[in-house]
């Protein structure tokens, strides 16, 4: 099981702040915002409009990086904090 | 050489946390960066909602705390960044940084400020008094983040 | 959009200045500098006697900060030195800057100082516990001063 | 007459905080200081000694700037202050 969390204009957009994931083996984060984009049309075109950040275990990650079941995933609009 | 990082809803004191930073008789420089709540150029905001993602943020902040430390010699560092609703001029974040020198006083907090404004997990929500919406990030932002990779030197 | 420029004997409140800089809807990042004395790398201090040129240093300032105000839109600007005696860490001098964005408020502010050590008629006596000398100027802050002349950019 | 300010060390080497110049028709600073250093063989090795920074009338100048009588010269080390 993986837990995906979502934020601000995102979670608002999505609906959800967070979704869960039945994962069994390792995939990367382009394959598992594949499978976010391929619940629901509106998912998939939220997804595609906006840039998204992806941290995974709470560190920032690139598209390539390898996600294992159990991993906590975060996806969220770039930062404006400061 | 001690780092303090704190997420809160509470203001923080400027001058308190300046004078925590001095209590090191090796500190001849310390350096403080402080951000409000500002109108905007064509409305007056109410207030600005501040969304963060717990688990990560103090971690995001400590990581560059740390990556501050790596770059320049400095002492104490202290960042505090307030989450939740503000209202106008309000402080939002407050950087510090004690060190021998001045110099490395000044590039390392503006360092942290240019890294937590790209990296760290905030969001900002802003009302004006006909409308709410999510601030965008700004591009001016990530290009000041930038220069930090290209710029090996002091 | 004002200056404040003070030489004095007695210490002064970071907190108090930098509340005195906010005061303004429109600036939304305050960069303040502190420095203090500090302990030399061979001795401890015991005190310093700031040395000034009365007539010659307000106006000195006050030209420091007119020409930061040239070089980059910054709302307020306070400069604080100490003159006298001084024991250890204790605050030397003073310089706050506001401004609507944080890297105009943390450049002129860096700007402020470097000038300042380099231009403005102050001088320092330092008194260990075995010894008293005038302190002598310092190549890195003559250098420090010279970059802002080739940088013509912000 | 022009009044010639020292400060700091110069001032203690000097022996003293000022000393007037019956100063009659303009000068640079360059033709100042070899005035004063003809004044004494102590003044002369301090003045040769030492970096000398010139402010007439409160600023900074050159030693080519040029001094009128009435003018407010100091001369001082390079400053330490902040």
């Amino acid at each position: 099981m993986t837990r995906i969390r979502f934020f601000a204009l995102l979670r608002e957009r999505l609906g959800v702040s967070e979704w869960h994931y039945a994962q069994e083996k390792p995939v990367d984060v382009e394959a598992l915002i594949r499978i976010l984009k391929a619940e629901s049309l509106a998912w998939e075109t939220e997804l595609n409009a906006q840039e998204v950040l992806v941290a995974v275990n709470q560190a920032l990650v690139e598209r390539s990086f390898i996600v294992n079941p159990g991993d906590e995933v975060a996806l969220f609009p770039p930062v404006t904090g400061g | 050489m001690k780092t303090i990082i704190r997420v809160q809803m509470e203001a923080f004191s400027v001058g308190d946390e300046y004078e925590r930073l001095t209590h090191d008789p090796d500190c001849g420089a310390v350096v403080t960066f402080t951000g409000l709540v500002r109108d905007l150029p064509h409305a007056a905001i109410q207030a600005l909602e501040l969304e963060h993602y717990p688990e990560m943020t103090e971690r995001m902040l400590q990581g560059i705390a740390d990556q501050a430390r790596q770059r320049w010699s400095v002492r104490g560092i202290t960042i505090i960044h307030r989450i939740g609703r503000l209202t106008r001029n309000q402080p939002i974040v407050f950087v510090g940084v004690a060190s021998a020198h001045r110099h490395s006083a000044f590039q390392a907090a503006e360092f942290i400020m240019d890294f937590l404004k790209t990296r760290a997990p905030f969001w900002k929500k802003e009302e004006t008094s006909d409308t709410c919406y999510w601030v965008a990030a700004k591009a001016s932002d990530q290009r000041a983040a930038k220069r930090w990779e290209q710029d090996s030197a002091q």
